[in-house]
């Protein structure tokens, strides 16, 4: 389909995705604390917005202004990349590249040097505590995704995510390989700084990367993060849950569907799960999830073979 | 081509976005921050000296063998592509492959390099 | 007043909360209001509220605080016996319902009839740096001088694996919000690795729900607030979830631990298994530099809040004075061997 | 339209290139770098190479956010907060600068380059497959034994901690009976550690330079220690588990903080 309609449709998804994911996430968290229904309106989101725009934005002593001003940015621009790879239907993707996998992969390690350059940036100790933090995380994370990328492009022969959608029009991947979907949600919490992956922002460094964050530069940051769980859980609904196969509806809707679903997972784990210092969390990566994603390959390989 | 010009587009709009956030906040209270105002969040201590330091990074063996590793890795992107053609022979391929780095990573384990040093 | 502030004004209010001595009972409990976001930082928030008491030792690092809020900012001073703490400051009176003022100041501060209070500290920098030195920027050679109005940290040795680079030196606290209310510590640390440690300021013996605390560490808010909503009464589906997340087995055995061999993980299984008993853990003897130092950021920050607040005065004064330099070292060799 | 983009993505990576010695602070020395990869990328994939360019921009951004934290980790100064120059020796490396380019474009300009553009819709990624499980399968496995000895080399020079303890409090393997002597090898005395010849009763001791030998500033402390420190583990029966660490021991503060050996150690 045409580039110049698809693009605008993008950017209308993604708006209407973060707005999504910002009431999903106070929902959810509201359910998790017994807070019961609360009178959650269609509008909080913009509110909370308007609240961060409606106060200076404040800079420290000496800070990198042009990296804090680029992490924020390029952070957005990274997760409407990995949505743009999503394809809406075949043959129909903003990127249409035939190695979006690996390109996704590109984005996922970008994704860990703006954090990085998000913490280091205002010159300050928790910020700075909390970006080398992230690194230690954020880089063998990366492996699991990876692997399990690696194990989705087996059946298709192709690194191109049309591809993997078309091949999973009898069996999506998420049966198909039952390890691959867990394993990159954990991706996907790391991605977005939560919940048990959240070394970066956390709350023991009072807000970490973002603790100097305030105005635009806090609202910006929180857009930005709502946008990487909106690209993200496209990204998985696409790889794992077959994309926009579906009976009935259109695939477009089917993709929302299964964006959504993935998101909700996304944000349950993340108010679910408890985040464990950042030395037990490494060595968990290398020594358990690591050798998991072997067997998925594995586990995939043997499925794939004719 | 096309995906050059719609990465360089996402990106563009990116940073028009978070320039526009900038541009229209705290269009009420415009102004610098003070000096006072600039002081790091210590929660009302301030610090003697700047944040940014030799900083001592906990886990630098490990960014070592994870460079490595994921060298490694770019090889079986081509080999995912063909696994299903080749059959056997590149399961047998890669898995000989990935024991031999495997062992690496046995190695940095037993050497403990995945703790806080 | 612009569109954003009419909008503004319909969001929660964002509020900083700093814990005085003698707080009201109530202010734990603010958490759980919807109309109100307590915010982990002076940058997030458009309010300050002192809630209690400051001590004179600690009006200064009020005063900083305070000027560490973007405009426009307000502060409300709640059960307070010093009305001159902050000079533009709102003074209520514990019987009025906070939330209700607090809304209001934020209306009256978008809509411009609130005055944006301002700074208290003069603007000027710690140490003069505009036009000093060859590039004007206060600093000399590589290391030297005050770029920027601040020296660089310098090389120190380190205790876990030897390298000597920069040591960084500072005071934390006391309106931190994963600190206990009113501690302020001298921490040294390389990279996230707390190197010594000095008690500046003990914390106030404020009723403080550690089990809360410890949650919000973990990553968990929304359990802990519920946590705090259920308050000394345990529900089934309260400890349930709290087995289901995992939060035990994240915290590190061995952790924190005292001389009657509890960790942070037997006292956190009494705050959530048993919230109405805590057995006090026996810290004769213990110095905050046994518990502290040679632990990551984030496992240090468990070990703080692990302990009710009498407990913690108790440890800050065992660690006050009698801490010879003879002792830390043999301390700081026996965590080298279990931290690595 | 590929001409326009070719051109600006060329000019891209030789600005960034030229920020990376422009600039003071190490972290954006290091991105500027990144970014000129990033634009050597994008220009692969303008040549149609759609792999290699997306692998050089993956690899690229993890290999310069690893070098960022060596980067911070070594260098005086890491934020450029105190203005500096990235370049030393003007002579030399402008000299060293004009023979690379020349050499450069003589080998472009005289290299008959080929010219068979490649068939559209011609799936590269497969040949690349079928060439690394085909003819290149033994580079291919090769290249695994490689990455195995750079994983151990760099655990081996940089890891502290090890199965035996810690390497800087002589890190010795256990005896093959109990309280025996350390298995494995013995280490010759002498050498180059000069001045420790003739103490054979040392074994111990000995053992310590061994694994001091991996760290620079490990060898020099050790050395300087042992020179000072030589009628204490005389004495000592248990030379093998005396501390000789830089932290621990009290000797170690002689060692004035401009002592040639300790700023070697650290400020490289």
């Amino acid at each position: 389909m045409n580039f110049v309609l698809v693009l605008p449709a993008m950017i209308a998804a993604l708006a209407l995705g973060i707005w999504v994911a910002a009431i999903l996430d106070a929902t959810c968290r509201s359910l998790v604390a017994g807070q019961g229904r609360m009178s959650l309106t269609a509008a909080a989101p913009l509110r909370a917005a308007a609240s961060y725009m409606s106060r200076q934005r404040l800079t420290t002593e000496a800070p990198d202004r042009m990296n804090w001003f680029l992490s924020i940015a390029s952070y957005l621009a990274l997760a409407a990349i990995g949505l743009a790879m999503v394809p809406l239907g075949p043959n129909t993707a903003v990127i249409g590249i035939s190695t979006s996998v690996v390109l996704w992969g590109a984005c996922e390690s970008l994704v860990v040097v703006v954090v990085f350059l998000h913490g280091w940036s205002p010159n300050s100790p928790l910020a700075l505590i909390g970006a080398y933090r992230y690194v230690a995380i954020g880089l063998p994370v990366m492996l699991l995704s990876m692997f399990v990328l690696i194990a989705a492009a087996l059946p298709a022969r192709s690194l191109d995510l049309r591809e993997i959608v078309t091949s999973q029009a009898g069996m999506w991947n998420v049966l198909r390989q039952p390890l691959g979907l867990p394993l990159f949600l954990f991706l996907g919490l790391s991605l977005t700084l939560r919940g048990p992956f959240d070394y970066a922002d956390s709350a023991d460094l009072a807000g970490g990367t973002s603790v100097e964050d305030s105005g635009a530069d806090r609202a910006g940051w929180q857009v930005a993060r709502l946008a990487m769980l909106v690209g993200f859980s496209a990204m998985a609904a696409t790889v794992f849950l077959g994309g926009y196969l579906g009976p009935v509806l259109p695939g477009a809707v089917w993709l929302i569907l299964k964006t959504l679903a993935v998101m909700a997972v996304v944000i349950a784990l993340s108010h679910l799960l408890a985040r464990m210092p950042v030395a037990r969390m490494l060595g968990l990566i290398w020594k358990v999830l690591l050798p998991l994603s072997f067997v998925d390959l594995l586990w995939a390989g043997l499925a794939a073979l004719p | 081509m096309t995906t050059l010009i719609a990465i360089v587009f996402v990106l563009g709009l990116s940073v028009l976005f978070t320039a526009a956030l900038r541009a229209a906040a705290g269009a009420d209270v415009a102004g610098p921050a003070t000096a006072p105002q600039q002081r790091p969040v210590l929660g009302g201590s301030d610090p003697q000296t700047h944040a940014w330091q030799r900083f001592h990074v906990r886990y630098y063996t490990m960014t070592l063998l994870f460079v490595a590793f994921e060298m490694e890795m770019m090889f079986m992107y081509p080999w995912a592509v063909v696994f299903v053609e080749e059959g056997v022979k590149a399961l047998a391929e890669m898995g000989m492959f990935l024991v031999i780095l495997s062992v690496g990573i046995l190695y940095g384990w037993r050497e403990g390099i995945f703790r806080w040093e | 007043m612009s569109w954003i502030s009419r909008l503004a004004t319909q969001a929660p209010v964002p509020v900083f909360v700093a814990i005085g001595d003698d707080a009201p009972p109530q202010t734990a409990r603010l958490a759980l209001h919807t109309g109100l976001t307590l915010v982990d930082s002076p940058r997030a928030a458009a309010i300050l509220l002192v809630a209690g008491t400051i001590p004179d030792a600690l009006i200064p690092h009020l005063h900083r605080l305070h000027d560490q809020f973007p405009h426009p900012r307000a502060s409300v001073l709640w059960q307070s016996s010093q009305p001159d703490l902050l000079p533009a400051a709102i003074v209520a009176a514990n019987t009025v319902d906070i939330v209700s003022v607090l809304t209001e100041t934020r209306d009256a501060l978008l809509s411009g009839a609130h005055k944006t209070e301002p700074d208290i500290l003069p603007d000027a920098p710690l140490n003069e740096w505009r036009r000093i030195g060859p590039h004007g920027q206060g600093g000399e050679g590589m290391m030297g001088g005050t770029p920027y109005g601040r020296p660089m940290a310098m090389t120190a040795d380190d205790m876990r694996d030897g390298l000597k680079l920069d040591a960084y030196t500072a005071d934390f606290g006391p309106f931190l919000p994963m600190f206990p209310p009113g501690l302020v510590l001298t921490l040294t640390l390389q990279g996230d690795v707390i190197q010594k440690v000095a008690v500046v300021h003990p914390p106030f013996d404020v009723d403080w729900n550690q089990g809360v605390s410890l949650l919000r560490l973990l990553g968990l808010p929304g359990l802990a607030d519920r946590l705090l909503r259920n308050g000394l009464t345990a529900s089934a589906t309260q400890t349930r979830l709290i087995r289901w997340s995992g939060a035990r087995a994240a915290i590190p055995p061995g952790l924190g631990r005292t001389h009657d061999g509890s960790d942070v993980r037997d006292r956190f299984d009494r705050l959530i298994a048993d919230p109405a008993n805590p057995k006090a853990p026996h810290i004769d003897g213990i110095h905050l530099t046994d518990l502290l130092v040679g632990l990551e950021w984030h496992e240090a920050m468990l070990v703080l809040n692990s302990f009710d607040t009498g407990a913690l005065q108790r440890i800050c004064a065992n660690g006050g004075d009698g801490d010879d330099q003879r002792d830390t070292e043999t301390i700081h060799a026996s965590h080298v061997g279990h931290g690595s | 339209m590929t001409d326009l983009a070719f051109y600006t993505l060329s000019a891209l990576a030789i600005w960034s290139g030229w920020r990376v010695f422009r600039v003071d602070s190490m972290i954006r020395a290091t991105f500027a770098l990144m970014v000129s990869f990033i634009a050597v990328g994008g220009i692969a994939l303008l040549m149609s190479a759609e792999f290699i360019g997306v692998a050089t921009v993956f690899m690229m951004a993890v290999e310069m956010m690893v070098m960022a934290l060596f980067m911070v980790m070594f260098m005086m100064n890491p934020a450029g907060l105190n203005p500096m120059r990235m370049v030393h020796q003007y002579g030399l490396s402008i000299g060293a600068g004009f023979a690379a380019f020349v050499g450069l474009t003589v080998a472009v300009l005289t290299t008959n380059l080929p010219n068979n553009p490649l068939p559209a819709g011609r799936d590269t990624l497969r040949d690349l497959g079928i060439e690394l499980l085909g003819q290149s399968m033994l580079i291919f496995e090769t290249a695994g034994v490689t990455l195995l000895a750079t994983m151990v080399g760099a655990v081996v020079l940089s890891s502290r901690g090890g199965r035996f303890g810690d390497t800087n409090e002589g890190a010795v393997p256990p005896g093959l009976h109990p309280g025996g002597a350390p298995a494995g090898r013995k280490v010759e005395t002498g050498g180059g550690h000069g001045g420790h010849g003739g103490h054979g009763a040392h074994a111990g001791h000995d053992m310590i330079m061994e694994d001091a030998d991996v760290k620079d500033v490990d060898t020099h402390q050790s050395h300087d220690e042992a020179e000072t420190d030589e009628p204490a583990a005389a004495n000592d029966e248990h030379a093998g588990h005396t501390h000789h660490t830089a932290t621990s021991d009290p000797t170690s503060d002689k060692i004035a903080p401009g002592d040639p050996h300790k700023t070697h150690g650290t400020e490289h």
